[in-house]
């Protein structure tokens, strides 16, 4: 794929991304791509700022600087402001000065079509799988308070249900449908949290460390699991991940943070062979 | 000097009562510091201790019944410690902080049934109850005293904080709970001492407080408790400096409502200005943000 | 599991006492025929044991016992029946005061004495109402008590009264022209009182300062301090003997010169215990004045003196407040009552009530058509600060 | 069991208590304890399961349920006293400033809208707190209300701070029941709604439940509003119980009361939070009454310690000990239903049956 194609078709779009936390840069200056249909994977030592960018993408943090785009249309804008504006220590400080800011809430991103997965699996600890899924169908609802309370939605009700049933069967969670979501064997949470994200049916999926914690085994189930979602449900998939065979399997791309700044990009053979990627892991990727 | 006769008692009583809110909002501080509790019964333990000292005075000379009377609220606040709050240590906050209003609902019950129901007169304690006459206005002694004491006994106490071993342990308490148990702080001595200091400052300030105002009612400690707690919050909880200086504004602020003659909003005006500053800024005058980690 | 079981056990237990309770509740309805073969008929006795005014429900509560003590049986109908007290606590609290009514009524009682406090009497109005039953107020002075309604009566003279009595007596006395006037929020008593104060005191020229403060406040010194810059010539403060005692205490210790008045609930030990030894002026109107029957003194002195728990909740002396005194004959009114009627039924009770004339030890008592008491005098005292008893000042009506 | 018949059940039970009420007051005599409590009961239920919608199953941590009962008891008292009776209950205020009266059923859901209203309000600024501020937050804002309700101004309005009365109350102990049991209802309905599981959703975890789509800040205040509203109706229904009201009522204290009978009945639990209410007044009004009375004998037997307050202070070690070591509640936060019932007992019989099965085998 040419640059100038993926551009055009790019589903997301980091542009001149900066995030200081007082006085330290955790985000510095990324800019990224991520084109439809493709798995790009963001990789890098601890601290690199991988899981920043995620948050910063799916409105849990707004930018100090810099703005993202989703299918072109711009979702996310900021300039340093108040304290920041003398703290500010990035680039680019007078890019989107006088811009209108953009911050919308983590569901608004949601809504937009972007899902995600937390590194610390975050599911709902008191429900079934079954309802953790239902939960997620929430967002899609046409009723209003009134027609909810007094079932008045019956046919809206009856399709989230079975919709959510169908993911359970896809998904391959149909047998512990009714069982408490925590009391899930930790490769079935991680798969259930993917399939909570997928109940909201989006378009992009962000995937923080899917494979943390898991064994090499369930590492390969997760990896062909990734690979037939993408396909099952015409994903693009943007992902955080350490471990390296994974990465190098499925991506299509990979781009590589460390510090905060953006030091490689390109195809998994292009970034194996990176000596500043190299450097930059001394020796700690190769082993994983 | 017409002027200042005529304002001066509201400023006094302000700062007076201030200071007395200042050594009950520290132990509100300290525990909330280093267990997140909003320790409700604290304002009840400082009713605790006026009571004791009614008893024990009538029973002994006065020098003796103070000792008593601080040993026996230190006692109480330890015991509602290993009682009502150790069991919950690993239980949800909400838990404890119900745990917390029903201690305050069992102090204020135990103190009906054993007053009667009747508001006990505070005995004079000698010197302090004295009048004594300030730029033409006359007020009891321990108007004067309270600040100054208080001052004297928060400057001891973040000395204690700084440089003794206890004080480290509790400073690394409240920074990070689990892991400072991990690094092999023992940790339910450092809370037990926490509430030893927060009760003795109570103790203390309810013998100031209940020298001005010597009625002594069940009920009497919830509301210079809830003031307390407010001063701590708005100060920035966690932070000593903090809740005296919170303390101080809210006794001189409520004065001085009085004294423009808004008297049905002076309580109200407390939690006011609790709320303003918790919108404004969360965390408190001093307070240090808490980020959840995502 | 065993949770289940627990959450079973308590359904199952409430259920149960729902029944029994019925059950028991009917047993002690009727004016039963306890062990000694005599019939019982219960009077309730709805006062404060607890709160801002427990002192005083207390005190009030003491002279309905000694009354009880002393003639514990009446004629009704012809027959002896035994008078047994069934005492609440109404926590001087409106919003507890209904439920503790509601106690009374199941216990089936005849006729209801209280309270002390105008508030809590207003409060449990509908509720004796309801079950029919009809209600004597003590000392409880605020018109809205028997107001609109006939089953609540009255042995009291009334706050317009009182407070007019005392408007004259600080304009006359004092020379008064500019009066401080603290209530208590929420406290109809306190309220009330202050409110015909101020009508009396204006219709005289008069200048008032009014300012109120909130329940638990124990913090004074500002309303002193106000009433100082203000330039009054009286303090007047209607209010509860707690918050009383505390006025007291601060009023000394910054030094204010001005007498202090209030209204009959100021008329009691507490007070007394609290000025003692202080620099201040104490004025309160009352209803009774000790040495008024010298015999009621010396019987309820040695019966005080004699019960550890009765003196305690004297407050530990002997002096006899005026509401004992009114609790005392509120007695003899409700037995008058009962032997008129000639019946235990509380409809009975209540029609008779209405022609009831008692000559009490706090003067002659009979019911106007709104159920209050025909009252034309208040006594006003003055608090001796050296022997901390109380000094006798004038019997003062209305021209 | 299908959903049909459990709808059958149910509604027969209710139907049965109902009865078994109208019954109860056919043949006791009015005056019975019984009816205070289960009057006073029903009320507390319906608040209790109020603050339990917000505290239990949203997870925030508000105490200003009395500020809200507040609003709705005096919106009812002010709309509904009759205006020939205006003259001497607003006696200081020239028969105040609302010279109507309204319906009681009108009176009670304007009660409930005008908590709601303020709840929104309210609502804006404090529900971004976190946990333990929140909760005094709203403590604030309950003792703020209380004050301006108190206020000389507002007289012609409120009556300063003197008691509200003469406004219709009770005829019969079903209505309480009736009120309460339609609102509880609806919450149920509520609860049981995709809305009731976004609610469960941010209490589990609000950052999960933002990244599945769910708006914090609209659902948090949609808990808080309606939460509000029943506890309005709740208030205005108090008011007809207690039959006089005044600000001074509504104290915190009284917020704690809600909180402690909704910890007793189970967080998260909407039978729990009934059961525990009727246990919790029946107790505190009626059945421990007997620990004041300082002349209470077993036989012979002189009882020591009794005297008035007496029991107060068991009912506190009751509710703590319940606290310490019984945390679950007494529903957890599970629910009554016929089908747990039938489930119960079938288990209780198995066991049994598996128990004897194996004794006659040995």
């Amino acid at each position: 794929m040419s640059n100038e194609k993926r551009e055009r078709n790019a589903v997301l779009k980091l542009e001149n991304l900066t995030m200081q936390f007082g006085g330290v840069i955790a985000v510095d200056n990324v800019s990224l791509e991520v084109g439809k249909g493709e798995i790009l994977s963001l990789i890098g030592p601890n601290g690199a700022g991988k899981t920043t960018a995620f948050n910063m993408v799916t409105g849990v943090y707004a930018p100090t600087n810099g703005a993202i785009y989703y299918k072109g249309e711009k979702i996310v804008q900021n300039t340093p402001q108040g304290k920041m504006k003398k703290l500010y220590q990035g680039e680019n400080a007078g890019l989107y000065a006088g811009k209108r800011v953009i911050a919308p809430t983590p569901d608004k991103i949601t809504k937009l079509g972007i899902a995600r997965t937390f590194q610390n699996i975050r599911l709902f600890k008191s429900q079934t799988v079954f309802e953790n899924i239902l939960i997620a169908k929430h967002m899609l609802r046409t009723s209003n308070l009134f027609t909810a309370t007094f079932h008045l939605n019956a046919r809206e009700e009856a399709q989230m249900r079975q919709e959510s049933e169908e993911l359970l069967r896809i998904m391959e969670l149909e047998d512990v449908r009714d069982e408490l979501a925590t009391s899930l064997p930790y490769g079935k949470q991680r798969h259930l949290e993917i399939a909570r994200a997928l109940a909201t049916k989006p378009e992009l999926l962000l995937l923080d460390e899917p494979a943390a914690g898991m064994n090499p085994q369930e590492t390969l189930e997760l990896t062909q699991f990734i690979g037939r979602i993408r396909g099952e449900f015409g994903l693009t998939i943007f992902m955080i991940e350490h471990h390296m065979d994974l990465v190098m399997e499925i991506s299509d791309r990979i781009h590589v943070l460390d510090f905060g700044k953006s030091i490689a990009e390109g195809k998994p053979d292009e970034v194996r062979n990176n000596p500043r990627v190299i450097e930059a892991y001394l020796g700690g990727a190769q082993d994983e | 000097m017409e002027f200042i006769t005529r304002n001066l008692p509201y400023l006094m009583a302000g700062i007076s009562v201030g200071g007395q809110y200042a050594l009950i909002a520290i132990g509100y501080t300290m525990v909330y510091g280093i267990l997140r509790l909003i320790n409700f019964a604290h304002g009840d333990i400082f009713m605790a201790a006026g009571l004791i000292l009614v008893y024990s005075a009538t029973v002994m000379p006065m020098y003796l019944a103070i000792p008593l009377m601080i040993i026996l609220t230190v006692l109480i606040g330890f015991m509602v410690e290993r009682v009502a709050y150790k069991p919950l240590r690993s239980a949800p906050r909400m838990s404890i902080m119900i745990s917390a209003i029903g201690v305050s609902y069992l102090l204020q019950n135990l103190a009906l049934y054993v007053t009667g129901g009747l508001s006990q007169q505070y005995p004079a304690i000698p010197w302090i109850s004295d009048t004594v006459t300030i730029f033409g206005s006359t007020t009891k002694r321990v108007t004067v005293i309270t600040p100054v004491l208080t001052l004297v006994l928060v400057v001891l106490l973040v000395l204690l904080i700084k440089y003794t071993k206890i004080g480290m342990a509790m400073r690394a308490a409240s920074r990070d709970f689990e892991t400072s148990q991990l690094m092999g702080i023992k940790i339910n001595s450092v809370v037990s001492m926490t509430f030893i200091i927060g009760t003795f400052l109570a103790a203390i300030g309810s013998a100031l407080f209940f020298t001005n105002y010597t009625g002594v009612t069940p009920t009497v400690g919830a509301m210079p408790g809830l003031k307390a707690f407010v001063a701590a919050v708005f100060g920035g909880i966690g932070s000593i400096p903090g809740a005296v200086i919170g303390a101080f504004i809210i006794g001189i602020c409520e004065n001085i409502i009085k004294g423009v003659g808004l008297t049905t909003f002076s309580d109200a005006f407390t939690f006011a200005l609790l709320i303003i500053i918790l919108i404004i800024k969360p965390t408190g005058l001093f307070g240090e943000k808490e980020a959840d980690k995502v | 599991m065993k949770k289940k079981v627990l959450a079973l056990v308590l359904t199952a237990a409430m259920v149960g006492a729902v029944l029994t309770g019925c059950g028991g509740n009917g047993e002690s309805a009727a004016a039963g025929t306890p062990d000694n073969g005599a019939k019982v008929v219960k009077i309730g006795v709805y006062e404060p044991a607890s709160g801002d005014n427990g002192a005083g429900g207390k005190q009030e509560t003491l002279g309905m016992q000694y009354a009880n003590s002393k003639t514990p049986t009446v004629q009704i109908g012809g027959e002896e029946y035994q008078v047994e007290l069934e005492i609440v606590d109404n926590e001087s609290s409106n919003d507890k005061g209904p439920s503790a009514a509601a106690s009374l009524v199941s216990s089936k009682v005849s006729v209801v004495l209280g309270s002390y406090g105008s508030g809590v009497s207003i409060a449990a109005s509908d509720v004796f109402k309801d079950a029919g039953i009809p209600a004597i107020g003590v000392t409880c002075t605020n018109p809205q008590v028997t107001e609109g309604n006939k089953h609540y009566f009255r042995i009291c003279f009334l706050d317009p009264f009182q407070g007019t009595v005392l408007a004259n007596f600080a304009n006359e006395n004092f020379s008064a022209k500019k009066a401080y006037i603290l209530t208590k929020l929420g406290d109809d008593y306190s309220t009330g009182l202050g409110h015909y104060f101020k009508e009396a005191f204006t219709g005289l020229g008069g200048e008032v300062v009014e300012e109120t403060f909130q329940e638990g406040n124990s913090d004074f010194i500002s309303y002193i301090t106000s009433a100082k810059n203000a330039g009054a010539d009286v303090f007047f403060a209607p209010v509860s003997t707690e918050a009383a005692a505390l006025i007291i205490e601060q009023s000394a210790a910054q030094g204010l010169t001005i007498p202090l008045m209030a209204g009959d609930t100021w008329d009691s030990n507490v007070i007394l215990n609290a000025a003692k030894g202080k620099d201040v002026q104490i004025y309160v109107t009352t209803f009774y004045q000790e040495g008024g029957n010298e015999e009621f003194d010396k019987g309820i002195k040695e019966w005080i003196n004699a019960d550890s728990t009765a003196k305690a909740n004297n407050g530990g002396d002997d002096t006899v407040a005026a509401v004992t005194a009114m609790g005392y004959d509120a007695y003899y009114v409700a037995l008058e009552a009962l032997k008129a009627a000639g019946s235990t039924d509380p409809a009975a009770v209540n029609e008779a009530l209405w022609k009831v004339t008692y000559s009490g030890v706090s003067g002659e008592i009979a019911f106007n058509e709104t159920g209050d008491a025909l009252r034309d005098v208040a006594y006003v005292k003055c608090a001796n600060t050296e022997t901390g008893a109380w000094d006798f000042v004038a019997v003062q009506g209305v021209k | 069991m299908s959903k049909k018949t459990k709808m059958a059940w149910n509604v027969s039970l209710i139907v049965a208590l109902l009865a078994l009420l109208f019954l109860l007051e056919q043949i006791m005599p009015s005056g019975s304890m019984l009816f205070t409590v289960l009057k006073k009961g029903a009320i507390y239920a319906l608040v209790a399961v109020s603050m339990n919608l917000l505290n239990g199953f949203t997870g925030l941590f508000s105490l200003g349920q009395a500020g809200f009962m507040l609003l709705g008891a005096y919106t009812y008292a002010i709309l509904t006293i009759p205006p020939e009776s205006r003259a001497s209950v607003y006696q200081y205020y020239d028969g105040g400033i609302v010279n109507f009266a309204i319906p009681v059923p009108l009176a009670l859901i304007a009660g409930g809208l005008i908590a709601a209203g303020f709840a929104f309000l309210i609502g804006l600024p404090v529900l971004r707190l976190k946990s333990d501020y929140l909760a005094i937050a709203t403590l604030g804002f309950a003792e703020i209300i209380r004050a301006v309700f108190q206020w000389d101004k507002l007289g012609p309005l409120t009556n300063g701070s003197n008691l509200l009365r003469s406004f219709p109350t009770f005829q019969s102990v079903l209505y309480p029941f009736i009120v309460s049991g339609i609102c509880i209802a609806l919450i149920v309905m509520l609860i049981n709604s995709t809305y009731g599981r976004a609610f469960k959703a941010i209490r589990d975890d609000e950052i999960a439940a933002e990244a599945m789509g769910i708006n914090l800040a609209h659902h948090k205040r949609l808990a808080f509003v309606i939460s509000s509203f029943f506890a309005g109706v709740s208030g205005g229904l108090l008011a007809m119980y207690q039959t006089t009201i005044q600000a001074s009522m509504f104290k915190s204290a009284m917020t704690y009361e809600i909180l402690l009978i909704v910890v007793i009945g189970g967080i998260g639990s909407v039978t729990g939070s009934c059961i525990s209410a009727f246990l919790f007044i029946a107790c505190s009004e009626w059945w421990l009454r007997f620990l004041d009375n300082e002349n209470f004998y077993i036989g012979s037997f002189h009882v020591p310690l009794l005297r008035a307050g007496f029991r107060k202070v068991v009912f506190a070690v009751v509710i703590m000990a319940m606290v310490l070591f019984y945390r679950q509640g007494i529903m957890g936060t599970k629910e009554f239903s016929v089908e747990a019932l039938q489930n119960f007992f079938r288990k209780l019989f198995v066991r049994k049956g598996v128990k004897k099965a194996g004794d006659s085998h040995e």
